[in-house]
């Protein structure tokens, strides 16, 4: 595979970009392999990149049954951050906080890591009460935060109206290295380099049933055939429940839309991530200048990748009196993606019931930032069965009612 | 004991349509089983009407009923006459499963007048207010842009609005915004 | 040149002048123009820059899928970035200023992005560079991307919007959505059925394209059957009509959202700027038209190159010639109307640059005829580079690009066939199909999107079905409209067929590369988006790397992604990325349709909610009082609450240590209307509220008072209050402030959902009545002077209401319910009144109170007060993972009860755990205040390498009574540790050890509230 | 945006008048219960893809909660009814069979005439 650089991108241009080839391979399925991820979203792909990068387990078919990165890694916030209140929370999210500052240069890929701060604002005395609870709480987890002064607020973020009026800021929890990713590009990085180990990444194929050997996995059934595995990870969002029900277990899972937006691109005007979660709006602004806004999601189960407008209408509202300029923005597209959301919100990355059958799901409204830390962990607990920062992240968690609740802090999931 | 005073005290407000916060109205919580005769005999002395058709208000000389769920009226009598009336409800259905509650100090009421009055209600109530569908004696509980809200339209084409009494304020604010002189719509 | 004509322009009216100015310079066009036609006859070609390459942009079309024309608009307060020049109809004063460059429009830097690295910046490229050294991406290649992105700049940071936008729901049975010829037709017929029917348009008149394109309908001449029929629809009492009113988005169940653009073409007028209509249409009829397609040939963005449609739509509805010398290049019939129109405009056709072999019908005869030459089997090789169109190449279509021809010219018209716009039946879920004939995707009938009965709710009308001729248009949307009607129950009058003039076309030619070979050099200059700097050879790029998927090759590319949306750009572009592949359009299809049809405004989105009417704020009675006396303002949930009564000369923190001390020493006043007030009645009561609490309720004796704690089902502790029994079947229960709605609808959700059969009614009285807190030694004596100055004859001694009692009565005149409890561990009386006489009570407190030192406090000194005593609070000791039994609340876990919310979840092996942290009070060593959600510090690491930790503070003050600070914490085996010291690292870089102490800090025997 | 017809008033109520409560026809299970049917009773959803039984709130409205039989694929609404019961009511399943036969929601199916077992 070619290596990307400014040299090569240089060298190509003078002929005319002949010399560039496929950036992943599009091969027809094998027979058996070691292991079947199914989803080629950002975790299935971040699994199999470790499954090879850490453990040598290359002999890896990722299934997806449209185009890969098209799900919910495609259409997110993008939001990076680690600064979680709960100990397993925070040690994974760091984990893949760290592993996205390395990641172009280890993809050879720029995934435009950007880390321009994250500042969630605390506009009640019991957001205060919590952001301050989680900067205690991060300075001992090894994740850098700092509660900062709604003088501090406005430096970082000049549009913002501090004075509210409803809900004057009252500070801020600032983790500056947080930020945000291009999404697509997190996706087709992993992609490129997963090919590249000789892994085999089928899109268009639509895994349809899990065959089993009494309680052990032996493979799949697709849309392009059986196949044949040693060992499945089934990382597919929103359609895990579809996916587990084919296995022949059940997941405390349901899938709702959450939605989001985009303005016009405009002129760089606000240089971190502002999350407003009092009145429900976070916002940053993309390379490309348009303001990224995320919605809220709805509460009823629903797959059609759509969400209802009132939540669309609630968060703008909240942004235009956060951000009064945004009152003479334009929203440019509005889009939805369907999460999967678990009875404690956070994620499951697990064994299952069946043996081979391991699972990776419940990110919910918040996933995109923990890919690279989800896949080493995930990738971890399929090549040896235990993982440390999968650990508390077991489906059985909701049996012994050892919940991992982030939002007791005030905070949100994204 | 001085004197009850309104959330807003009769403010009013002047534009495509006429905005006025009521006074204090006396509101009985009532609930309990409407095909009880019972319950239907009582609702008749204390307001002097039936009990109203599913979201219908009905009027007496002395008093309204307005159909709020399968199992709650809300009374609408003079103020002043609110715990008296409690008391002769309450001794007219002991015995029976009911509740009744005077939950007149809960509440705010405005009205509404003017041409313009469906259109202003129509900015901030997901309701089709065309006169062919929203007609008198037609009560309807909903929201108004972010609260909860019930009103009705009498023969005058007066609209009552009954929301919480701690939103009052919001809910004459919304309201005068939407009758701004210069935002009429004109297809009602 | 572009230039106004002395004729035509028929939107126009000449006799009113306008002055508006484009970059600082003053310029004139007529009531009636848009800012872009207006700018054409000033001879303003180049109109801005593009978003990557910095390449001059004019104007290409004339409606709302112009990707170039965007502009700054307004000043201050009205400047809104982006605004389309072809959908802004200028007014007097008008200020517009192009974007994207630097110093100037004329010269801009950027350009040299064009100039030398265009085949650097290929699709992707950044993607692979910019890597090394790593901290380069954040401090120099990325800002030095955004710099260069971003099209208009931002409204300036501070500047509230000057205009106000509202929302207006509406129901109709039939929406017709596009007022052209098919969108008239289909509501005249929906109509018919007395139907209701709104018909709105984006555009300030109705009619659409045919008055330009020409034609007859039932006779008369295109505009007189649209004036005759808008005025028929007018006088119908079952239609309304709205222009200016765009069909955003189609969303679930036919909620479809209008977008009314009131003050945009008169900003100086009163009333709201804009109405986001919220309409639930029964049939939504879309007679969105056609758009006209580019052609993909090298230099097509050079300004002056435009749709040929466009171009005649200039020179009849503005009187505008958008050039002199002009190349009409073509794949089908319809651009021969615009050389004609160029012709009888005055302009020279220097050349029809027919691709088709056989060339065209009628139309190309009509104009062979008047002299002008056509050339079939050509194409367009190159428009040459630069600020304006000079000279045009032409050559075979069937070649490289070789064997050129040049032409000088000053404009270029191009049709490359027109496309449905399907945006609207596309949103939810409408699918599509390819018409091969004539090479354009068109609704599928068959799979509409369909509402909440499943059925379809979208039915399309005229061109934006697929058919193009005049004939065809109308007939289609006739039938439209009886099939929405039909749809809706009713019975349209079936017009029959609809005569119009009938003009033979000869087919298109397919055409999405000019010349069809062209080399590479040509497809790195042949621009598929044009504003986000799209060309041919980005999208061939993206198939060679794998980006197949559609969806791959726009994120790659950013095909599509524009202000645009790609209307003109999105087959095109598919259309070669099908050919790299080797695979058929169809098979590749399309990219999602998304809401908004068009950008529309947020201050729509947002409608009336800003300023005071943001969201509703709650207000107790007593709210304009505080107000008045120095409220510092909490927000709790919607209401707003004193935090402490800040006196002159005081801080807020002093303002609490009085209110804490006053109250203690003397008589503290607190407006606990807030707190919620659940009436709660039935036989089966007490049963109910045995399943809710976790202790026992209906044991509880008339007149008397429990403080009692609900879990969740979860087992976790959702709120705590004080219970009444008020007679044989009713309690009242409170709930904490935020509790009140939320326990509410939770008792309903029991009873209705899971015990329906028990017989309880439940009503919220929390507004009825305003609640006062009298707390401290003074407490009897306040009430006892109201008593005796004002009447009333409660007796409030210590033996008439003991402690945990509730009476009613008369209190100083008021109607007046008194508890006796206490949340502060004084002496203290809850008392409620009406809210009508919730101020009024309030005020006689503290005039009777002076005497006695009576000072409202607020929720601050509250906190303190009940921390002192050791008393939890929700929200404080409780996060949502708490359950009682780590607070020490044993006590209230009935043991004689079978079952209540949270029993079951209670024997779970982690809540059954001995290692949960514990309630335990914490006294720091120096005296100084515990750090808020301070954690402590254990032995070690786990095994992700995080500091272990041993417990937390839940709450944390400094107390003004016992001088220092008081918190408590939930530790590790904390009520077992008594004495034990612990550390607590601060943020400030402090370890703060505080020693492990009983909970109550302050009159540990009780002694004060029970006298 | 939904619109649901609420039994008990009749309105036509779109979703911002009201409020999703999630699966239908649970059964709760309190002390006594397994560790696996309390475990599934709190957190186990069918979260099928196709037809679902929901429960929602006319919150903004007559406040009663009523059940919903819905699709979570096109989100079509079968009809909805009373919140007092512990299965769909046979007309529900009826109009569910003549517009998805071979439907299936836990043990109820379009074959089945189950009484309500509720897992
Ligand atoms: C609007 C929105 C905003 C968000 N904002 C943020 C944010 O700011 N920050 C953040 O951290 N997170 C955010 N998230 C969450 C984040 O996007 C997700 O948690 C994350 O992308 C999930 O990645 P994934 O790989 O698990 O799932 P996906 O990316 O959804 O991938 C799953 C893949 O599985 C495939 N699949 C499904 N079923 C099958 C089958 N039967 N056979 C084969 N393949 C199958 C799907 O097609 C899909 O490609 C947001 C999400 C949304 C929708
Ligand atoms: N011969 C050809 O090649 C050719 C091609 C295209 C069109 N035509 C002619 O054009 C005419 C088409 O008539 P028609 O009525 O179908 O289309 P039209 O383009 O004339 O009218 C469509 C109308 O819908 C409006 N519109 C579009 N999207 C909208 C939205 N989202 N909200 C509100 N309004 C919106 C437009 O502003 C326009 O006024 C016929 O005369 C036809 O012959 C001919
Ligand atoms: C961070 C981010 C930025 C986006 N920016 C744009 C944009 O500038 N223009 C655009 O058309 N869409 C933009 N989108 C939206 C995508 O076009 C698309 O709607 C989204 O990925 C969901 O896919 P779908 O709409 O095809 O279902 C953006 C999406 C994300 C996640
Ligand atoms: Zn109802």
């Amino acid at each position: 595979m070619k290596r990307y650089s400014a040299f090569a991108v240089a060298r190509e241009a003078l002929r005319y970009n002949t010399g560039w080839g496929r950036a992943w391979r599009s091969p027809e399925p094998k027979k058996h392999y070691d292991v079947i991820i199914v989803g080629a979203g950002g975790h299935g792909l971040a699994t199999a990149y470790y499954l090879g990068k850490n453990f040598g387990i290359t002999n890896v078919a990722i299934i997806e049954k449209g185009w890969l990165g098209g799900g919910n890694t495609g259409r997110n916030t993008t939001i990076i951050r680690s600064n979680y209140l709960q100990d397993p929370s925070a040690a994974i999210y760091e984990k893949a906080r760290s592993l996205y500052e390395d990641m172009s240069q280890d993809l050879n890929y720029n995934v435009m890591f950007s880390p321009r701060g994250v500042i969630m604002l605390a506009q009640t005395e019991h957001e205060v009460r919590g952001y301050k609870r989680t900067a205690h709480a991060n300075a001992l987890q090894g994740v850098p935060t700092e509660w900062i002064t709604p003088a501090r607020v406005k430096e970082l973020v000049p549009i913002i109206n501090l004075a509210g009026p409803r809900y004057p800021v009252l500070g801020g929890l600032w983790q500056e290295r947080g930020g945000t990713a291009r999404h697509d590009a997190v996706a087709w990085g992993y992609a490129r380099a997963c090919s590249d180990m000789g892994m085999d990444i089928i899109q268009k194929c639509e895994v349809t049933g899990v065959r089993r050997d009494g309680d052990r996995v032996v493979g799949v059934d697709t849309t392009k055939g059986a196949i044949d595995c040693n060992k499945i990870g089934m990382v597919v969002a929103g359609n895990c429940s579809a996916l587990s029900d084919m296995a022949g277990f059940r997941l405390p899972v349901e899938s709702v839309a959450l939605q989001a937006l985009v303005s016009e691109p405009i002129k760089p005007c606000m240089d971190v991530v502002v999350m407003a979660n009092t009145v429900h709006g976070y916002m940053s602004q993309s390379d490309k200048g348009e303001m990224v806004i995320g919605g809220g999601t709805d509460a009823f189960n629903n797959y059609t990748q759509r969400g209802s407008f009132h939540h669309i209408e609630e968060t703008v509202r909240a942004l235009v009196e956060t951000f009064p300029m945004v009152s003479r923005l334009k929203m440019l597209r509005q889009w939805g993606g369907i999460v999967d959301v678990t009875g404690d919100r956070s994620p499951i990355i697990s064994a299952t019931p069946v043996e081979g059958c391991f699972v990776n799901c419940g990110w919910g409204t918040g996933g995109f930032k923990a890919i690279p830390g989800s896949g080493w962990a995930m990738a971890e607990l399929m090549a040896k069965g235990t993982a440390p920062l999968a650990e508390e992240f077991s489906m059985t968690r909701f049996r012994e009612g050892k919940f991992i609740d982030e939002s007791v802090a005030a905070g949100v999931a994204h | 004991m001085s004197d009850p005073v309104s959330a807003l005290n009769g403010k009013t407000y002047s534009g495509s349509a006429t905005v006025t916060e009521n006074g204090l109205c006396g509101m009985i919580v009532l609930r309990g089983t409407f095909t009880d005769t019972v319950f239907q005999q009582a609702v008749r002395d204390i307001v002097g009407c039936d009990v109203p058709d599913i979201r219908k208000l009905v009027r007496s000389e002395i008093g309204s009923a307005a159909w709020m769920s399968p199992d709650e009226l809300l009374l609408l009598v003079d103020y002043s006459q609110t715990e008296a009336k409690l008391s002769a409800l309450r001794l007219a259905l002991a015995g029976t499963h009911f509740m009744a509650e005077n939950v007149s100090d809960a509440r705010a009421c405005f009205t509404v007048t003017g041409a313009a009055g469906r259109e202003v209600l129509a900015k901030i109530a997901p309701v089709d207010l065309s006169p062919v569908v929203f007609k008198s004696g037609d009560f309807r509980r909903t929201r108004f842009a972010q609260i909860a809200a019930a009103f009705w339209l009498d023969e005058a084409d007066t609209f009552h609005i009954i929301c919480f009494r701690s939103v009052a304020e919001y809910m004459f604010n919304l309201l005068k915004t939407s009758a701004h002189p210069n935002a009429g719509v004109g297809v009602y | 040149m572009s230039t106004r004509l002395a004729t035509r322009g028929r939107l126009i009216d000449r006799s009113k002048p306008i002055e508006f100015t484009f970059n600082g310079t003053s310029l004139r066009g007529f009531e009636g123009d848009t800012l872009a036609s207006a700018l054409l006859a000033n001879d303003q070609m180049l109109v801005g820059r593009s978003f990557k390459y910095h390449r001059p942009r004019g104007i290409v079309a004339a409606g709302s899928e112009e990707p170039n024309a965007l502009v700054g608009l307004g000043s201050n307060r009205r400047y809104e970035p982006n605004q389309r020049a072809t959908t802004t109809e200028i007014f007097e004063g008008l200020t517009a200023t192009s974007q994207n460059h630097w110093p100037s429009l004329e010269f801009d830097v950027g350009e040299i992005n064009s100039k030398l690295f265009s085949r650097f910046l290929s699709a992707g490229f950044y993607y692979k560079m910019f890597m090394h050294p790593k901290p380069f991406w954040k401090h120099v290649y990325e800002p030095f991307i955004r710099h260069s992105a971003g099209l208009g700049k931002a409204p300036d940071k501070e500047l509230q919007d000057a205009d106000t936008y509202e929302h207006f729901y509406f129901y109709c049975d039939v929406l017709i959505v596009g007022g052209g010829v098919a969108g008239l037709q289909a509501a005249k017929t929906a109509a018919s059925s007395g139907a209701k029917v709104l018909l709105i348009e984006e555009k300030n008149y109705w009619g659409g394209r045919t008055p330009v394109d020409g034609g007859t309908i039932e006779g008369d001449d295109a505009q007189d059957w649209v004036t005759k029929t808008v005025a028929e629809l007018e006088a119908m009492e079952n239609v309304i009509l709205r222009s200016r009113c765009m069909g955003a988005g189609v969303y679930d169940h036919g909620y479809i959202l209008g977008y009314e653009r009131l003050t945009d073409h008169a900003p100086d007028m009163a009333g709201p700027r804009h109405r986001l209509w919220r309409i639930r249409a029964t049939q939504t009829i879309t007679a969105t038209g056609a758009i006209e397609r580019p052609l993909s040939f090298a230099g097509n963005d050079v300004p002056g190159v435009m749709l040929a449609g466009s171009m005649r739509d200039y020179i009849a509805n503005w009187g505008v010639l958008p050039g002199q010398r002009v190349v009409v290049a073509t794949n089908n019939d319809d651009a021969y109307r615009t050389a004609l129109a160029l012709h009888h405009a005055g302009a020279d056709v220097v050349r029809v640059v027919d691709a088709r072999e056989e060339g065209g019908g009628k139309l190309a005869e009509e104009v062979r005829g008047l002299g002008i030459r056509i050339d079939n089997g050509r194409a367009i090789a190159k428009v040459k580079d630069g600020k304006r169109v000079t000279k045009v190449a032409i050559c075979p279509q069937n070649g490289t690009g070789g064997a050129r021809e040049e032409i000088a010219a000053d404009a270029v018209a191009m049709s490359g066939g027109w496309s449905p716009v399907v945006h609207l039946w596309s949103h939810c879920g409408g699918k599509l199909t390819w018409d091969a004939e004539q090479a354009h995707f068109k609704p599928d009938p068959l799979r509409a999107p369909t509402g909440a009965d499943g059925k379809a709710f979208v039915v399309t009308a005229g061109s934006s079905s697929g058919p193009m001729d005049l004939k065809s248009v109308m007939a289609n949307a006739a039938k439209a409209g009886i099939n929405a009607t039909q749809a809706v129950g009713r019975t349209a009058v079936d017009a029959g067929e609809i005569k119009t003039s009938v003009i033979s076309e000869a087919p298109m030619l397919p055409v999405w590369l000019m010349p069809a070979n062209a080399d590479i050099e040509l497809r790195m200059k042949t621009w598929l988006d044009y504003q986000n700097d799209v060309k041919v050879s980005d999208v061939q790029l993206a198939a060679q790397e794998g980006y197949e998927s559609v969806e791959h090759t726009k994120r790659y590319t950013t095909l599509g992604m524009a202000t645009d949306q790609g209307k003109l750009s999105n087959i095109n572009g598919l259309a070669i990325l099908a050919d790299s592949l080797g695979a058929e359009i169809p098979q590749v299809g399309t990219t999602t349709f998304r809401p908004p049809y068009h950008p529309i405004s947020m201050g729509a989105i947002g409608g009336e909610a800003r300023g005071e009417i943001f969201q509703p704020l709650r207000k107790t009675p007593m709210y304009a009082w505080h107000d008045d006396n120095g409220a510092d303002w909490e927000p709790v949930g919607h209401w707003r609450r004193p935090y402490a009564y800040v006196q002159d000369g005081e801080t807020v923190d002093q303002a609490v240590n009085r209110e804490v001390k006053n109250t203690r020493e003397n008589l503290g006043l607190l407006d606990a209307s807030t707190l919620g007030k659940l009436i709660v009645k039935g036989p089966d009561a007490g049963k109910f509220l045995d399943m809710l609490y976790t202790n026992m309720m209906s044991t509880l004796k008339i007149g008397k008072c429990r403080y009692g704690l609900m879990c969740s089902e979860n087992g976790f502790l959702s709120d705590d209050g004080v219970v009444a029994r008020i007679d044989e079947d009713t309690w009242l229960c409170h709930t904490t402030t935020g509790g009140a709605d939320h326990i509410h609808a939770q008792m309903e959700e029991w009873l209705q959902t899971e015990w329906w059969d028990w017989k309880v009614y439940v009503t919220n009285a929390t507004e009825q009545l305003a609640q006062v807190a009298v707390v401290g030694p003074n407490a009897r004596k306040v009430l006892e002077k109201l008593n005796a100055t004002a009447g009333g004859g409660l007796d409030l001694s210590a033996e008439a209401l003991g402690f945990m009692e509730w009476a009613d009565g008369k209190i100083g005149g008021f109607d007046a319910r008194a508890y006796r409890i206490s949340f502060s561990g004084e002496l203290s009386y809850e008392i409620a009144v009406p809210a009508s006489q919730g101020l009024a009570f309030w005020e006689a407190l503290v005039e009777a109170g002076q005497e006695f030192g009576a000072m409202p406090y607020g929720t601050e000194c509250l906190h303190i007060l009940r921390a002192e005593k050791g008393f939890i609070m929700i929200g404080d000791e409780t996060d949502g993972t708490v359950i009682p039994q780590d607070l020490g609340l044993h006590w209230a876990l009935s043991k004689k009860k079978t079952d209540y919310l949270g029993k079951r979840a209670h024997s779970r092996s982690h809540m059954a755990d001995p290692d949960r942290w514990k309630l335990v009070g914490l006294e720091t060593l120096d005296g100084a205040v515990l750090p808020d959600g301070a954690y402590a510090v254990g032995e070690g690491v786990n095994a992700n390498g995080q500091q272990n930790t041993i417990g937390r503070v839940t709450s944390t003050y400094y107390s003004a009574n016992l001088e220092r600070g008081i918190a408590m914490g939930l530790v590790k085996h904390g009520p077992d540790r008594m004495g034990e010291v612990i550390d607590f690292p601060g943020l400030d870089g402090k370890i703060y050890q505080a020693k492990i102490v009983d909970p109550v800090f302050y009159d540990k025997e009780g002694e004060k509230q029970n006298v | 945006m939904l619109i649901l017809e609420c039994p008990y008033c009749g309105v036509k109520a779109e979703e911002s008048e009201l409020s999703a409560g999630g699966e239908a026809h649970l059964t709760r299970f309190g002390p006594g219960s397994s560790d696996d049917e309390f475990h599934d009773y709190l957190f186990v959803r069918e979260n099928p893809k196709g037809v679902h039984f929901e429960r929602w709130r006319h919150a903004n409205g007559c406040g009663k909660w009523f059940h919903a039989a819905r699709c979570t694929m096109t989100l079509e609404v079968f009809g909805t009814y009373s919140a007092q019961t512990t299965e769909p009511p046979q007309e529900i399943k009826d109009v569910i069979t003549a517009k998805r036969p071979g439907w299936s929601w836990r043990n109820v199916s379009d074959e089945t005439n189950t009484e309500g077992q509720r897992t």
